[in-house]
């Protein structure tokens, strides 16, 4: 079951942070199809948030086509998003090679993330929100 | 409820899965509560870890058992008092007078003889006369202060009165409550009493008409309970404070008791008799006053002793001093119930003024 | 009794400021009270008076019949006065233990003080302090009115010197029992730290030692004791408190009447006993009227080493509860209730 | 969505204690949803305590009506749940009694297990169940936090359509708060449960209300969704200007440099920068500025 952290300084809408927080788990594939979402109830008693923006963030999720309600049972998960677990075409082995060859030239954490961010951005622009 | 947030705690999640809700459950929750989009949401899927314990209680608030659990101390100590009361008149009657008899019987023809038990058992017959009349004052004193005064001033009636209780209907379980036992422990005190002053009026000094025997031998005693309950209860509706409400309930009480005593003999119509000679009432009779009747006039200021002597002499003096006879105005023991009953209504009147003007005050205040 | 430079300033006044409402009931009863004695002692007594010698034009002291409109007002007010002065300390000791200290401790106000640079024992010596000016004050002020009221009154005035109530109203043992009375209070409310249980244990505590004074009280001074062979002549006004006989061989025999009255010369009540059994004589006890000062002055000692006490205790009582650094509420806390360490918060909903 | 009841109501609300102190609360117009989750925030002396205790029909108004579900307080005193400020609790009683009491005076309601898991279940992360309450404590001997807990309980018991809280958080640790919070939107979550919550902090509602009552001065200043109420102010800084066309909450400067919060009448001028002001910042401009017009959103404007 996937838990929510709602970080409220970050300045991004809360339901946001859940849409994001979902989209992430079926990247990694700690969701899968078939899995339940948390009720809200169970969201807002574990974040104090309001439980509006519980299905605010449900209901993007399943216009995005992500996730289900059903009747009387729950939120369920309908498809994964897209990315297969990594090590299964080598993706994230070579990732880790990179990142060898990185602290190899001295580079520290946050340069490699800043450099991973900016060929990102460059390639696939962030989507409009 | 649940655990702290979800990010803090890693067993946090399962301890929530245990509680896993039941499909179908869900829809059924919620009350009358207004539809809207969490709800609609509940419905569709979540669910609800309501425990299947949680079921409710059916039917009507029920006040007057609160009031029972919020003063249950008051209603031991005032049990507490009446059995005492009854034990110390049940030892008084047996035991003491016992005593008394045989002091009495010894003292016959002796100049010289101690009478302490019987001078015990008329003290002890006082005491506690005294103790059920002015019983009232504890009443107000509890109704002003412990019960009403404490309540309003502690918040402790505002908690009640969002329950689902209104204050009319809470006050009114609080008079209802507190006015079922006083009303049988008055009985109870009033009829042992009854008992215990007639049992052996020989040894007996006091008299039908002291202040605390005329009211401790019937109703009045309740009405005086009731009464003090209720205009505590006004107090501490006026002030909402315990303390003040307490004192001003007792003082209220306090002096409605002293100005009945005043007018106690006014309030049934006395008995007069007049007669050519000086005479005296019955020691039984209360006696309101007695004189001469001077030119036809009843006049309290000359004594039935004005004039001595011979016949001849007494014919003279009362001839000079224009006396035609002598009266005397008084209540005879049969008058007792009558006035008694007279300033138990009024002591009702005043009780049942006291409760309209709470409720009325209280209605007035809240919504 | 107390000279106002040793009242502490601050916590003094807060004193007042906190139980003004207090302060004027207080200053209304001295005021409404000493109306009633001044009218006993001046234009009710002159009416009362003129009722009666409308009816005993030979004089008052003869007269055996004393009624009227203005004669009943009289007493009426009279005794309300003499009552009123003579159970002022159980007001005294009400208050002080609801009002003064039980409310503060409950409420908070008294940790309120405590934390306001005023340590726990000044502040109860200012809570004693203050009401003891205006009790002391106020109560010798009335016992003044009632001794007025009663020497203007000799000649109406039917209760004597010695009945409780007039003994308690008429000198200074009535400053002394409402002093005791505030003393009791305060200890009743720091024990008890709730106003209504605090007022009921005040006045119990108060009615015990107004008990015990009236009890022990004619032990408080050398008896006066008389015998004679027939009678005993004890002087009109004296407090009369035994009698028996004398057997033969000298003991003596209490008895709880006097086993016969007559009107003695001179007004004197004259106790004769006939011959019983041998005994040889009567003998009786009594306090004349002239021991009234002695006695006031003892049992006014009496009850202030007993008012003492109580302060004493009181100032015990609470340095013994704040040293431990901790309020007296905290005494009643369940154990258990309250988390020892942080971790586990207390309340959590 | 049922806009046609209001879970409160107030029209033309007013209080004033005798005539020569004034208006505790004066002139209140709002319409509150139901279902919705209200911070009722403000400074101290606003009249937040005062409107709830109106609303719970503790007092009576001198002026205006005040509706609760539709009806007035004490026809729906069955229905609303209400916790005043200092948690008044029969100090005699223990917390199981309390609970017992709250089951007497609400039997058609109550909830006996829905209480049980305010007052007695505390979760300690270990399992540590110390903190949790003992049934057979007295009141007396609580702490102002657990006192709290179980007023709390007696309200969660009674399953209201409606809770009125005052200043609920005062007195309990962070942990607790976020634990409160957590079980209040739970209730609003599973049975749709209008929650009003008085609290002069705001930040510590962030994120669980979503509907926004400001007094101050006894007045209702601004009322509406917390989002909206943000986005229909600006803040706008830029050389002295005229601010003509625009609402101007606060305005603060000097000759060359301006910065003002206004609701805008249309697109600023090119010379001003503008930003998105926080909450917080649009509720301190006007707790600064008693004179700025007040702000009450559509759909919570009487009909």
């Amino acid at each position: 079951m996937v838990e929510y952290r709602i970080d409220r300084r970050s300045g991004v809408a809360t339901y946001v942070q859940i849409v994001q927080q979902t989209k992430q788990a079926l990247r990694l594939g700690v969701l899968r199809p078939g899995d339940r979402l948390p009720t809200a109830r169970e969201v807002v008693e574990a974040t104090a948030i309001n439980p509006n923006t519980v299905l605010k963030a449900y209901r993007e999720l399943e216009r995005e086509g992500l996730v289900e309600a059903r009747r009387g049972l729950g939120t369920f998960v309908r498809r994964s998003l897209g990315s297969v677990p990594a090590d299964r075409s080598g993706l994230r082995a070579r990732l880790a090679d990179w990142l060898d060859e990185a602290h190899a030239e001295g580079l520290e954490r946050e340069d490699m993330s800043a450099l991973f961010r900016a060929a990102l951005d460059e390639k696939y622009p962030e989507e409009q929100r | 409820m649940s655990a702290a947030t979800a990010g803090d705690t890693p067993g946090g999640a399962a301890g929530r899965s245990a509680g896993t809700p039941r499909a179908g459950e869900a829809g059924e929750a919620g009350g009358a509560a207004e539809a809207r989009t969490a709800k609609e949401a509940a419905r569709e899927g979540a669910g609800s870890d309501r425990s299947p314990e949680g079921g409710r209680t059916g039917g009507r608030a029920r006040p007057g058992v609160a009031v029972l659990r919020l003063h249950r101390t008051a209603l031991l100590v005032w049990g507490g008092y009446v059995l005492a009361a009854v034990a110390v008149l049940v030892w008084t009657v047996t035991v003491t007078a016992d005593a008394a008899l045989r002091e009495q019987a010894r003292c016959v023809g002796e100049p010289v003889c101690g009478i302490a038990a019987t001078l015990a058992y008329g003290d002890r017959i006082g005491m506690v006369a005294t103790a059920v009349c002015y019983g009232f004052l504890v009443v107000a004193a509890f109704a002003g202060g412990a019960l009403f005064g404490r309540e309003l001033e502690n918040g402790t009636a505002h908690l009640v009165w969002t329950q689902s209780v209104s204050p009319a209907r809470w006050l009114a379980a609080e008079l209802a409550v507190a006015a079922l036992p006083l009303l049988l422990g008055s009985a109870v005190l009033v009829l042992s009493f009854r008992w215990a002053w007639s049992a052996h009026r020989e040894l007996l000094g006091t008299d039908w008409t002291f202040a605390d025997v005329f009211v401790a031998r019937g109703p009045a005693t309740a009405a005086y309970c009731l009464c003090a309950l209720a205009v505590g209860a006004l107090a501490a509706v006026v002030l909402r404070r315990a303390l003040p409400a307490l004192g001003v309930s007792v003082a209220s009480v306090l002096a409605l008791n002293l100005v009945l005593d005043g007018f106690r003999p006014s309030l049934w119509p006395h008995v007069t008799r007049t007669a050519r000679t000086p005479f005296e009432v019955s020691g039984s009779a209360w006696q309101i006053e007695n004189g001469a009747v001077v030119g036809g006039r009843r006049t309290a200021e000359l004594g039935p002793h004005l004039c001595d002597g011979t016949a001849a002499e007494v014919r003279r003096c009362m001839a000079e001093g224009d006396i035609t006879g002598y009266y005397a105005a008084y209540h005879p023991p049969s008058h007792f119930w009558p006035l008694h009953l007279a300033e138990t209504g009024i002591v009702l009147a005043v009780a049942a003024l006291a409760t309209g003007a709470a409720f009325l005050l209280l209605r007035h205040r809240t919504a | 009794m107390i000279p106002s430079s040793l009242v502490p300033r601050g916590p003094g006044r807060s004193v007042l400021r906190l139980h003004r409402a207090a302060l004027w009931t207080w200053l209304s009863l001295v005021a409404a009270t000493s109306a009633a004695l001044l009218w006993a002692y001046g234009p009710g007594h002159e009416s009362a008076l003129a009722d009666a010698l409308r009816q005993c034009p030979d004089g008052i002291a003869l007269c055996d019949r004393t009624s009227g409109p203005w004669i009943g007002r009289y007493d009426t007010v009279s005794a309300l006065g003499t009552i009123g002065v003579a159970h002022l300390s159980f007001l005294v000791a009400g208050w002080a233990g609801a009002a003064l200290v039980g409310r503060e401790l409950e409420n908070g106000t008294a940790h309120l003080a405590w934390t306001q640079s005023v340590s726990p024992a000044r502040w109860l010596a200012a809570e004693l302090a203050v009401p003891a000016l205006f009790v002391s004050a106020g109560t010798t002020v009335l016992v003044l009115l009632h001794r007025l009221m009663r020497d203007g009154g000799r000649d109406l005035a039917w209760a004597s010197w010695y009945e409780y109530d007039v003994f308690r109203a008429d000198g200074p043992v009535a400053v002394a029992y409402a002093l005791c009375g505030l003393a009791l209070g305060a200890l009743a409310g720091l024990v008890v730290g709730r106003a209504l249980p605090a007022l009921g244990v005040a006045l119990a505590a108060q009615l015990a030692v107004v008990v015990l004074g009236n009890e022990y009280r004619p032990k408080l001074w050398p008896v006066v004791s008389v015998t004679g062979t027939g009678s005993v002549d004890v002087p009109s006004g004296a407090a009369h408190l035994h009698q028996g006989v004398i057997t033969a061989g000298g003991a003596r025999r209490a008895t709880s009447v006097p086993c016969d009255f007559a009107d003695g010369p001179n007004g004197a009540n004259g106790v004769r006993c006939g011959a019983e059994d041998g005994a040889s004589g009567v003998w009786a006890t009594y306090h004349p009227e002239s021991h009234f000062r002695p006695l006031q002055l003892v049992e006014t000692g009496a009850v202030l080493a007993v008012a003492a006490l109580a302060v004493a205790a009181a100032f015990l009582l609470l340095r013994r509860r704040t040293a431990a650094a901790s309020p007296p509420a905290a005494a009643g806390r369940a154990p258990g209730s309250v988390p020892a360490d942080g971790s586990a918060t207390g309340a959590s909903v | 969505m049922s806009e046609e009841t209001a879970a409160l109501k107030a029209v033309g609300l007013g209080l004033r204690y005798r005539r020569r102190r004034g208006h505790v609360l004066r002139d209140c117009s709002f319409r509150l949803p139901a279902g919705r989750v209200c911070a009722l925030v403000g400074p101290n002396g606003a009249g937040k305590s005062t409107l709830l205790s109106l609303a719970a029909g503790l007092i009576r108004p001198t002026e205006g009506t005040v509706h609760v579900l539709g009806t007035g307080p004490a026809e729906a005193r069955e229905r609303f749940a209400y916790v005043a400020q200092d948690k008044p609790l029969p100090p005699q009683l223990t917390v199981a009694g309390t609970l017992r009491l709250g089951a007497d005076l609400n039997r058609a309601r109550w909830d006996a297990a829905a209480a049980g898991r305010i007052a007695y279940a505390h979760h300690a992360p270990d399992g540590d169940r110390s903190g949790s309450l003992d049934p057979g404590a007295r009141i007396r001997s609580l702490s102002g936090g657990q006192r709290t807990r179980v007023a709390l309980a007696l309200a969660f018991g009674k399953r209201p359509e409606l809770m009125l809280l005052d200043e609920p958080m005062a007195d309990l640790d962070p942990l607790a708060r976020r634990e409160l919070l957590g079980a209040l939107m739970g209730e609003a979550a599973e049975h749709g449960t209008t929650i009003v919550l008085s609290s002069h902090i705001v930040t510590e509602l962030d994120g669980a209300c979503d509907h926004l009552l400001l007094m101050g001065g006894g007045r209702v200043r601004l009322a509406g969704d917390p989002e909206e109420l943000v986005a229909a102010h600006t803040l706008l800084t830029g050389p002295a200007r005229d601010l003509t066309g625009h609402t101007v909450v606060e305005s603060r400067g000097t000759d060359r440099q301006l910065t003002a919060l206004v609701r805008p009448g249309g697109p600023p001028g090119d010379d001003w920068r503008t930003a998105a002001p926080s909450l917080e910042e649009v509720l301190l401009a006007h707790l600064r500025n008693p004179g700025a017009p007040d702000l009450v959103t559509e759909g919570t404007v009487n009909p």
